[in-house]
């Protein structure tokens, strides 16, 4: 959705239009546009394809100055999803292999966003592309959990005491090790399981 | 809490008023609509517990698409009042909604209004109000002559 | 040297029906009246209430579901879309996210959930959603097509 | 169990760790662990044979954690923890096999001292937002703050299909402009 341009005007300004209407963060003090008039435009399949360019190049600026700020990542972990971000705490309920002190890399991403940008995956993200690094502070056993079924009438009763092991992740980091669409071609292999 | 976080608060649960046109509406499917803004389900942040409800103010409620000349004010209010969920929040919900007959409205209620709603259904022209030139220009399948004199 | 141990093996037996009673009467300690204090009439309001415990871990799973559905679909609207709409599309770009993540992305991340919302409306429109011209879905035989 | 019941004798609370552990280094929480037990009791057996097989190699695999022994005529055997947050853990390990009571030690060396409680969310964060919370006026255009009400555009129905009034008007003018180019 390109918008005709009156006189020359830079392509930038043509997309600050789109990201004007997305009002910044409401903390940080950013220049007050003017009123923005839009006008219904009908987009060529040349002009998208230039857009889509452009906005993977703008990424790939931020990627490429490490500018993005702090990143959040959607992983996938124990048949849950967890939203998270660097410092965050995660518990993961169930049973779960790695131990206290043990440091690990979460290599099913869903999506990766900063303040400007989202990465979403279909359904995974690449491999390479977002390094989440997780180490396990905790591992204790949940609160007694009574799990009672009764049939009425029968005098039958079962009654059910369960502890579940719960894991207690700290996120250490979540950084993007490369440009979107520039996987490297030699892949890290190392502790990698095919 | 620091001030920028608590700046940050008031503006998430910042209190909409809404301005809804009620001419030519359905009172009950208009109740359908206004219940949600009332309760707070129209934002991403709603939770039951969380009293993030919106005021509503509802102008001309004398034009609903109702039969009859009474002041409709209690039509409309019975059917917000029935459709809100039945729990303690309704009598607060209630008290958010402002409803008046014509559109003119008091000015410390009118500087609060920050948004609109869209109505539910377009407002159709009365017959007796269509322009005089465009009934003049349409077109027509058959005219009678000029000089036919209609008794 | 006094020898003690002998006379710990004498069998002291009783005083476990009173352990048994403590069990189920420190479960009922805030009922009331009658319920609280009586062990017969307790076992049976302590039994449902651990019924209904065991019901209420379900139940509470089911109330998040549908709470984050209401927000969902509170963004989506706010957005000029619908939550199905956008299920519909995500499962057809096929992005995973889930509920959880989606009402987390409408309170806290609200530019990328506008993001999902924008491609929505974009791939609604190529889709066909909510059209009637729109080809009818895979798998599915209708009459005339055999 | 009933939430008054658990409140009241368990509550509820947060997931948190001592003092951001684990954002620089993750430093081990346990810091002294007690064997109690009985030397001649037969419920102790489990504890003698665990002290005499494994309590070396505990020892040697946690350094930073200081290991008392403390035989005691008569006492049931039972495990004590204490960590570096002030925690405190009894574990009663009467007529416990030494398996057993290794999967107890084990359970208390990998805890961090806060009393186990009903965790009312599973995930805690001090940053919930990167793009600033959600508003109300966020994804609103700006012209609303400064809009005059009532506003019509801003109230009119979204109109989906054409009605007949303006489908016959549009095909009138099409007929009417063949007429007159014709």
């Amino acid at each position: 959705m390109l918008r005709e341009t009156r006189g020359k005007l830079s392509l930038a300004s043509q997309v600050r239009g789109l990201r004007t209407r997305a009002t910044p963060a409401v903390l940080r003090t950013s220049v007050q546009p003017s009123v923005v008039e839009q006008e219904v435009v009908e987009h060529t399949p040349e002009a998208e394809e230039e857009l889509t360019k452009y906005a993977i190049q703008r990424v790939n600026d931020q990627i490429g100055e490490n500018k993005h700020g702090r990143l959040f990542a959607v992983i996938y972990l124990q048949g849950k999803q967890h939203l998270v971000t660097a410092e965050d705490l995660v518990v993961v309920q169930g049973p779960f292999a790695p131990t206290i002190g043990d440091t690990f890399r979460l290599e099913k991403i869903l999506a990766v966003g900063g303040r400007d940008f989202t990465l979403l995956g279909r359904p995974l993200l690449h491999k390479d592309l977002v390094n989440v690094e997780a180490t396990v502070v905790e591992k204790s056993l949940s609160h007694c959990r009574i799990f009672f079924y009764n049939r009425r009438r029968k005098n039958s009763r079962k009654t059910k005491f369960e502890r579940e092991t719960h894991t207690l992740l700290r996120i250490h980091r979540v950084e993007l090790l490369h440009k979107v669409n520039e996987a490297p071609d030699i892949e890290g292999v190392d502790g990698r399981i095919f | 809490m620091s001030v920028a976080r608590r700046v940050q608060q008031w503006a998430t649960f910042g209190r909409m008023w809404y301005l809804y046109d009620a001419r030519w509406q359905n009172p009950f499917h208009s109740a359908d609509k206004i219940k949600l803004y009332l309760a707070g389900r129209n934002k991403p942040i709603y939770h039951p517990l969380s009293d993030c409800g919106d005021h509503v103010v509802v102008i001309n409620s004398l034009d609903i698409a109702l039969p009859g000349m009474e002041w409709e004010k209690r039509i409309l209010r019975k059917a917000v009042y029935n459709k809100l969920d039945k729990n303690l929040l309704r009598r607060g919900r209630m008290a958010r909604l402002h409803i008046f007959p014509y559109d003119k409205v008091p000015d410390n209620i009118l500087e609060n209004v920050s948004a609109q709603m869209r109505q539910l259904r377009p407002v159709p022209i009365r017959l007796d109000q269509i322009p005089e030139e465009e009934v003049v220009n349409f077109p027509k399948v058959y005219d009678w002559p000029k000089d036919h004199v209609i008794s | 040297m006094v020898i003690t141990s002998p006379t710990l093996f004498a069998r002291a037996r009783g005083g476990d029906r009173y352990w048994k009673r403590r069990r189920i009467l420190a479960l009922s300690s805030h009922f009331f009246g009658r319920k609280q204090n009586c062990y017969s009439i307790a076992i049976k309001y302590v039994h449902r209430a651990l019924r209904y415990g065991v019901r209420a871990r379900k139940l509470k799973k089911a109330d998040d579901r549908e709470l984050w559905d209401t927000r969902i679909n509170a963004g989506c609207f706010e957005l000029g879309t619908k939550y199905s709409d956008m299920k519909a599309v995500m499962n057809d770009t096929g992005i995973a996210l889930d509920r959880k993540i989606l009402q987390n992305m409408a309170v806290w991340e609200p530019r990328s959930f506008r993001a999902l919302a924008s491609l929505t409306k974009v791939k609604q429109a190529e889709m066909g959603l909510n059209t009637l011209g729109s080809p009818p879905p895979s798998g599915v035989v209708t009459r005339g097509m055999l | 169990m009933t939430s008054q019941t658990w409140n009241r004798f368990w509550g509820s609370t947060f997931v948190k760790a001592p003092l951001q552990n684990g954002v620089g280094r993750y430093v081990q929480q346990l810091q002294r662990i007690t064997f109690k037990f009985c030397k001649t009791h037969g419920g102790s057996r489990g504890m003698r044979d665990f002290i005499e097989k494994d309590l070396i190699e505990f020892a040697r695999m946690n350094p930073g954690v200081v290991v008392y022994l403390k035989p005691r005529r008569h006492r049931s055997s039972c495990l004590k923890a204490e960590y570096l947050n002030g925690g405190e853990e009894y574990i009663s390990a009467h007529k416990q096999s030494s398996e057993e009571i290794k999967k107890w030690v084990e359970y208390l060396r990998t805890q961090s001292g806060y009393s186990v409680e009903r965790l009312r969310k599973y995930q805690h964060t001090d940053r919930p937002s990167i793009q600033g919370p959600w508003t109300p006026w966020m994804h609103r255009d700006q012209c609303i703050n400064i809009a005059e009400y009532p506003q019509e555009e801003l109230s009119c129905a979204v109109k989906r299909e054409k009605t007949a009034t303006q489908e016959l008007l549009e095909k009138s003018k099409i007929f009417v402009g063949v007429n007159n180019s014709s």
